[in-house]
């Protein structure tokens, strides 16, 4: 399942999507809005994607995973538009015969998509400032990165 | 040729529009491509400098080049997740 | 949540107890009945447990993750009795501020209760045998070296 | 002294017993208490070597004292998860 909605993510929903008799673990990761950032008040998250594209991007992620780990099944949801407090903004799943390989492919899917794929988080602070998130960092370095590990294998 | 460049995020905001529209020379690389956005919209120009360029939905570099029917994305960094 | 439970394990409700504005990350990990080991196949599990001390154990290593990591929430379920193909015998949810400490300590607690607390897993095979699972090693090196870490931090 | 023994998994099923009961002397170690119960079970003795013993609720070591009221088990190497 690999899916961006505008609705409230249901994690059982994503958990089941990944149930297999072959899988022995499943390891589910829930973004969700966080209220503090060090002494900064967050009142709640927007985010906003670039959909065909983010999809695609998730689409090789996923695929990259399947090559660098032995994965029964597994699933990206990513939420876009408001996200309060305590909501989750993301949700993935991945269910494999082992828990390393659950726990490597769901922390790597994540790290990798908060780099690779075109969504974007706009931060409403208690104070009534609003801000988009743009981490520095070249970006153009992943791609080229995930097609050739993707070659090699 | 004319081309439509989307806009997201920041970008979106700092421009008041989704999309920008740019009359370009054919065989224009992407790396001139964003320094004729920043000449002509200065005020997304140090946004561009830490952006990508996608074409077609896939990362481009700056020596690719665009193409009339190309779907072309300004993509500032990401903060999804 | 710290529970032994008969019942089957319901995910959802664990992965609500670690729920917290606090958390920006929940990790949930899911161990169950895997129909292959190899060629082997498996028709059920069933689970014992010396449940007085399982429940001191699991709470000795939610103590010890907390120490370790900067933990919101945390929850052990472990079920006993037959667990069926597909079903869960184990489910560990943990939330943090940040994603990387979530994986960690549920990797982590999963990793140690498996060595240190008191349940033990008998294999239904399909070829009709049963087989106890005791692997080899030596238990008691353990519950020194938390011990010992608990006391240094 | 009598003392009580609880057992599990293999160990119970070997036995065809929950607990064993053992009358031992004051000051017994748990290495002198498995070294007995292999003497008295010989059919768990291949097991005890890879066994731990608890004293209410906490493995012990080799040297540690078994006292009469304590909560004592045989923790055969375990396999939750």
């Amino acid at each position: 399942m690999i899916s961006i909605t505008s609705d409230a993510i249901d994690p059982l929903e994503v958990l089941e999507s990944v149930k297999s008799n072959q899988a022995g673990a499943s390891v589910l990761f829930v973004g969700s809005t966080r209220q503090f950032t060090g002494e900064k008040e967050t009142l709640q998250l927007e985010y906003e994607c670039y959909e065909s594209m983010a999809i695609a991007k998730i689409q090789q992620l996923v695929d990259a995973a399947r090559d660098k780990w032995n994965i029964e099944q597994c699933s990206v949801v990513h939420r876009i538009g408001v996200v309060g407090l305590g909501e989750s903004s993301i949700v993935v799943a991945v269910s494999t015969g082992h828990r390393k390989e659950s726990f490597e492919a769901a922390a790597w899917l994540v790290d990798e998509l908060k780099i690779q794929v075109p969504i974007w988080k706009k931060e409403f602070w208690a104070d009534g400032k609003t801000e988009w998130v743009h981490p520095s960092g070249d970006q153009r370095r992943i791609p080229e990165n995930i097609n050739a590990s993707r070659g090699a294998s | 040729m004319k081309i439509q460049i989307k806009l997201f995020a920041a970008a979106r905001e700092i421009s008041e529009r989704g999309e920008l529209e740019l009359e370009v020379a054919e065989g224009l690389s992407v790396k001139a491509l964003k320094l004729k956005i920043s000449a002509e919209h200065p005020k997304l120009s140090e946004l561009i400098l830490r952006s990508a360029v996608s074409l077609n939905r896939e990362f481009a570099t700056d020596e690719s080049v665009v193409h009339e029917k190309d779907e072309i994305a300004l993509i500032p960094p990401v903060s999804g997740g």
